[in-house]
């Protein structure tokens, strides 16, 4: 399987948005995680409804949202790019795409691991002096590890898989925001695309399955590391 | 002879929607119209639709389907053709020149929006328009290529995109947008929205429609949301 | 250094009004399931926050509902250790001893973990995961981990209720050795009076919720009163003695206010103070002084008090010199031997019957 | 907000598909999540990555692959429909869509729950007569039932939100197969549309945000009830 | 019904090679931790599936490795009693009782239920969950749903382990009810040797995946080769007493082949047969009899061996009419009293230091 070079590129910018897509929410999922595992306050109900509601939406209106919202002219995004910050066109619109769309899977599997922790042993870390952060970051944390590893392959699949939410967002720039799944779509929009939409579909989900067999292998690591197996 | 208790099943490209539906008023049997992209609907078309008439954007995946026996033979017209125009928010200046350096110094940095420049018929006749113009090769590297040609209209009228490669019948109803340039028709092959009927399923009823659509009445109702009526029946 | 604790919570069901003091030493705080001993130990860790009431360390507000102080459980400085050990299971041993020192000020101190893992017993397990160790070494390492983090107080929670018999013992010895290397006050929650009367310097005995019994653990063992609180087959008198010599045959003497007891399997020093627990069924009581009997351990004692319980039993009080010693007989033996206050008689204490938990070091600071 | 009578019909489609959804596919992932959280087996790392697949393709692929399967001139299609049962272009085709793509996600929170449950308990089933199906129906099935539930909500959420995958499988007719994000879809492709879109896209996210709020509610009541709170 | 085990099971570390048989009535397991006794109990329950050897059942093979047999646990019809309760967190105590019996081709037994509801004292529990309960109430109901899913055999994995005191004493009486009323054979896993005492009919100790000592739970007691194992506070003798009289002020005599004692707190009806450990630290020697002591039980026994320890102990095996009774004095003592087999001498039992623990009611079927 011999690949044009601007399908390498699409698998490598692929792989780099969804790899930051992962990386960057996933300290929001953790913090939401745990928010809706762990604390009690009114609306939360609302705020996990919130949360779901990527999954909810068809991806064309998220990446409509986000565009209203992140676009150069959007309320946010007008703020951002005085920071330097521009959405618009670029990879990083896509992988911020992936990321909002990948969220709620992470946020569920995390929080189903922070429900399993038992609150004991923060309790006995909060008397040996271990403020709120250190209590999580040296007790839950590592705690939950398989649960946000489970959540990371989520999201990550989730990102190489994203499309409806991406194209709407940024488009499809070969090189910036052309990812395999809009090369894919790209190639089913002409009669006889088929075969090239096959060959990157097989290149994408050869990824994801190297992701997966990385995270079991990973699982089983962590869950020996913690003394569950 | 249709009948109000029959119905006819189209399958229409979703840039027919709305006028689509202004067109069929009068029509005395139901007219059910899925929308969808014109190659999801020409391989659903293959895979068994209930599609009794279809409709598309282009006429490659026409093509494609007659190849396959898939449309009842000496059915295919070209109801419909529409134009290229390029447009830019609406409160943007109009454009002196359409050369490379005036297109590129209007984008700025930006991006110019077009369909997808292999797969959406927009975005084809677009990138056949930039390539006759000789303006391919200075523009490639600045465009943002959409799923469909309303995503590009809307990443315009939302001030995304400086410019953008639309037809002129999405430009006459969106006015977030201003056109700035009127393609040659000449610059493109024409764009044409053929029909036909679907082979095995397609009726009298779906025949009828067919002869509906072609009619002054529904032509004029293109008419009226920027399609170019091309429908004078054979 | 001093703890005072006056707090009342309403639990569903229970309300707690607890009124305690605690000084030097370990005071032990003993009572029946259900009795507050845990919410007690919980609410001066911070663990539990009452409804109201002061809670005081060494001059320091920790808890003071009406001036709406709350002091949270990290910023104590008290070490706990719980009864079910709740060891971090993904760190090593070093891991978990070391875990409180890096929000001590002062850090850890090297020498002093090297030093406790060897008083400890731990030197062989430092990089194995608790999930691996066995009960009695988990509660070792509790322990360290609680010690390590330099605490201003102690709580222990029942640390060997979890324990059967011989992981207690292996694990008493090293309990004594840091109440004696230490000069960090301890509480001590146990419902195993042998424990409480090996360790405990005060006790404190909770119930329902209130602390009905308080004092020196010599004087609250040896009272009559404390009888049904403990259990007819746990009391006891606590006594203190000196050791005097060491035989060549394994025993020691050890000399009481009034007389000389020898005992086997005393380490200490000649010199050195030592703690006895003789039990009230332990002691056989006689008119004359018996002859020829298996056990050297005979004191003549003085009748103090007797008292009648519901069953066949009586408990006598006797004072042997200047201590307070309990023994238990039958009422009919009683009524046979003309038991009397003012009555003179003998005490027989079976030298082998002392049980060996019963015999503990005196506290007093020293250095680990 | 009046709806027309063809919104109606696709709230009550996504409504129907979504829930059948979820049911259909619900045993089928609480299988998988027992046999992957429970078993190992070669191959164990493998089936775990064809569960993701459906994440990771984009859904128009994986709609594709639906419709060449499932289609009159499909393989299994050809022979289904010879049995009376036909996907392509019917509600069931819809439910099916939405089964498949919110299958990783419902196969992971009960994997985690799994996880969670402690074995020994299974094995007091063992002894006390409990064989392989009655120890998992009147044990392990009641512990997992939070991640059961998490795993339906995600589902139900996904397959409200579905739409890839849907219109390339079943088309968008409206009151057959034209889901809430598939006339949301149809809205948007004209000028103008966006009203009507937000107010399908109000609805579906009303829709989701109640199966969410329920869920939590339910959540709580069943935690108490296995004697977690 | 009748019992064999011949495994051999290899651990990474450790090799069990364990070889044992039960009867009839209770045989008690004993040993050190780690000795084997969860492996050898979950090889008979089928949850360790050994890697060769034999387990038969009355009669029928649950485990060959030879034959290729392995009956799986579901299909042995033997009740297990975990040590750490194992209850359905999620079935409330009633619906955990009635768990096994849905299993069993009978079904449930409702008066059997009821009955046991009663004597486990769970009527007041029945609607609650797991979760609320005190560890106590948690294994009377372990105990109620492993009998009611009406096994062949019950296992019990020292099920008052994680128990204190009090809990123990309030379930122990329990354990005996039930032992009385069934012939369903029991194995009794534990390291508390007054629990043994009191409940065993049989002994087996194992010791580094070994049966090292078997036989009448009476005879390895009281053999002074046990003391080792047993340790030297536990060790003693259990003896079978028959009930004369109650008289009115509590005390009780008991007839033992070599005399009579008083005890309080005896039960039984006159005529029945109750059992009794005598620890050896409890036994006080003298040559002459004693007169004037407090204590009411003396009895003229026959020296029958010296076993010397390491310590400053000696172990007196002592006969007592036609059983065997335990003393442990000083070397010291046992010099200057010039003990030597053969010697007659008087053996002075303190009624009261006859733990309550230890007094059992004797084995014998009965109905519920
Ligand atoms: N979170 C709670 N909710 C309701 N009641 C509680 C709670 N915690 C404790 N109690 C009640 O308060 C009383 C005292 O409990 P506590 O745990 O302090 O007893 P304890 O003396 O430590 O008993 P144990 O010896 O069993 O550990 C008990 O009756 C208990 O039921
Ligand atoms: N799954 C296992 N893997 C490795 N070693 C094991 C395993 N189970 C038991 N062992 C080892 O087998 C030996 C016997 O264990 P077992 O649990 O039968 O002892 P035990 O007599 O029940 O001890 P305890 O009194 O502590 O319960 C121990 O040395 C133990 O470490
Ligand atoms: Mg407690
Ligand atoms: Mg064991």
């Amino acid at each position: 399987m011999t690949l044009e070079p601007q399908e390498w590129a699409a698998l490598a910018l692929s792989l780099k948005v969804s790899v930051w897509a992962v990386l960057v929410s996933l300290p929001f999922a953790v913090a939401m995680g745990w928010l809706l595992a762990r604390r009690d306050f009114p609306g939360k109900a609302w705020l996990s409804a919130l949360v779901h509601l990527p999954l909810v939406l068809p991806p064309v209106v998220t990446g409509y949202l986000l565009l209203l919202t992140f676009g150069a002219n959007g309320a946010v995004g007008r703020w951002l790019a005085d920071l330097g910050i521009v959405f618009a066109f670029r990879w990083t619109g896509a992988a911020l795409a992936a990321a909002i769309m990948g969220f709620p899977l992470m946020v569920r599997a995390i929080r189903l691991a922070v429900e399993a922790v038992d609150p004991k042993l923060e309790e006995a870390a909060e008397t040996l002096g271990a403020g709120a952060v250190a209590r999580f970051v040296l007790i839950t944390l590592p705690l939950i590890a398989p649960g946000i590893l489970a959540g990371a392959v989520l999201g990550f699949a989730k990102a190489m898989g994203e499309f409806g939410a991406t194209i709407t967002f940024v488009a499809n720039i070969p090189g910036q925001t052309q990812t395999l799944p809009s090369a894919i779509y790209a190639f089913l929009q002409v009669p006889g695309g088929e075969t090239g939409a096959i060959r990157l579909a097989i290149l994408s989900v050869a990824v994801a399955l190297g992701a997966v067999l990385i995270s079991e292998w990973l699982a089983r690591r962590v869950a020996r590391r913690i003394g569950r197996a | 002879p249709a009948r109000a208790e029959e119905t006819v099943t189209v399958f229409a490209a979703a840039s027919l929607r709305g006028a689509l539906e202004a067109a069929v008023e009068g029509f005395p049997a139901r007219v059910v119209v899925s929308y969808g992209g014109s190659g999801v609907l020409a391989r659903q078309v293959t895979q068994g639709a209930p599609a009794d008439l279809v409709f598309l954007a282009n006429a490659v995946w026409m093509d494609w389907l007659e190849e396959r026996g898939a449309l009842v033979p000496d059915t295919r017209r070209d109801l419909l053709g529409n134009a290229l125009v390029l447009v830019a928010p609406a409160g943007a200046p109009a454009l002196d020149a359409v050369t490379p350096a005036a297109l590129v110094a209007r984008l700025d940095g930006g991006r110019l929006a077009i369909g997808n420049t292999l797969g959406v018929p927009a975005g084809i006749y677009g990138r056949e328009w930039l390539t006759t113009a000789g303006l391919w090769p200075e523009l490639r590297p600045h465009l943002a290529e959409t799923e469909n040609v309303r995503a590009a209209l809307a990443l315009v009228a939302r001030g995304e995109a400086p410019l953008g490669v639309v037809y002129a019948s999405d430009a006459e109803a969106e006015p977030g947008v201003r056109v700035v340039h009127a393609v040659d028709p000449a610059l493109h092959a024409p764009i044409v929205y053929p029909a036909a009927l679907v082979a095995g399923r397609g009726g009298p009823v779906a025949r009828a429609l067919l002869a509906h659509l072609s009619e002054p009445p529904a032509q004029a109702a293109f008419a009226a949301q920027g399609f170019r009526p091309l429908g004078a029946t054979p | 250094m001093s703890l005072t604790v006056d707090i009342r919570h309403a639990f569903p069901g229970v309300t707690l009004d607890l009124s305690v003091r605690a000084g030097q030493g370990v005071t032990a705080i003993f009572g029946p399931s259900g009795a507050g001993k845990s919410s007690l130990v919980n609410a001066i860790a911070g663990l539990l926050h009452a409804d109201e009431g002061r809670i005081v360390l060494a001059g320091e507000t920790l808890f003071d509902s009406a001036a709406r102080v709350y002091v949270p459980p990290a910023k104590r400085r008290i070490g706990y250790v719980f009864q079910d050990g709740r060891l971090f299971p993904h760190l090593s041993v070093a891991a978990n001893m070391r875990f409180g020192a890096r929000f001590a000020p002062e850090g850890l101190d090297r020498a002093e973990m090297d030093r406790l893992t060897d008083l400890l017993g731990l030197r062989a397990l430092l990089h194995r995961k608790p999930g691996s160790l066995s009960g009695g070494e988990k509660q070792r390492v509790a322990l360290a981990r609680a010690w390590l983090c330099r605490p201003r107080l102690l709580l222990m929670d029942e640390p060997l209720a979890a324990l059967d018999e011989p992981r207690k013992d292996e694990i008493f010895p090293y309990l004594e050795r840091l109440r004696d290397a230490t000069s960090v006050p301890i509480i001590y929650v146990s419902h195993n009076l042998a424990e409480v009367a090996r360790l405990a310097d005060d006790l404190i005995v909770l119930q329902d919720g209130r602390a009905v019994l308080s004092g020196r653990a010599e004087t609250v063992l040896s009272d009559p009163k404390a009888l049904p609180l403990v259990g007819v087959r746990e009391a006891g008198a606590v006594l203190q003695a000196r050791v005097v010599e060491h035989d060549a045959d394994g025993l020691s003497r050890l000399r009481l206010s009034g007389g000389d007891l020898w005992l086997p399997g005393v380490s200490a020093a000649p010199g050195a103070t030592v703690r006895l627990r003789v039990l009230a069924q332990d002691v056989l009581l006689s008119r004359d002084r018996p002859s020829g009997l298996s056990s050297q351990n005979i004191l003549p004692v003085t009748v103090e008090a007797l008292f009648r319980g519901a069953g066949p039993g009586v408990a006598v009080k006797l004072r042997a010199g200047e201590d307070t010693l309990l023994a238990r007989i039958t009422a009919r033996a009683a009524g046979e031997m003309q038991l009397a206050p003012g009555q003179d008689c003998f005490a027989v204490l079976n030298a082998i019957s002392i049980p060996r938990g019963s015999i503990g070091h005196a506290a007093g600071p020293a250095s680990i």
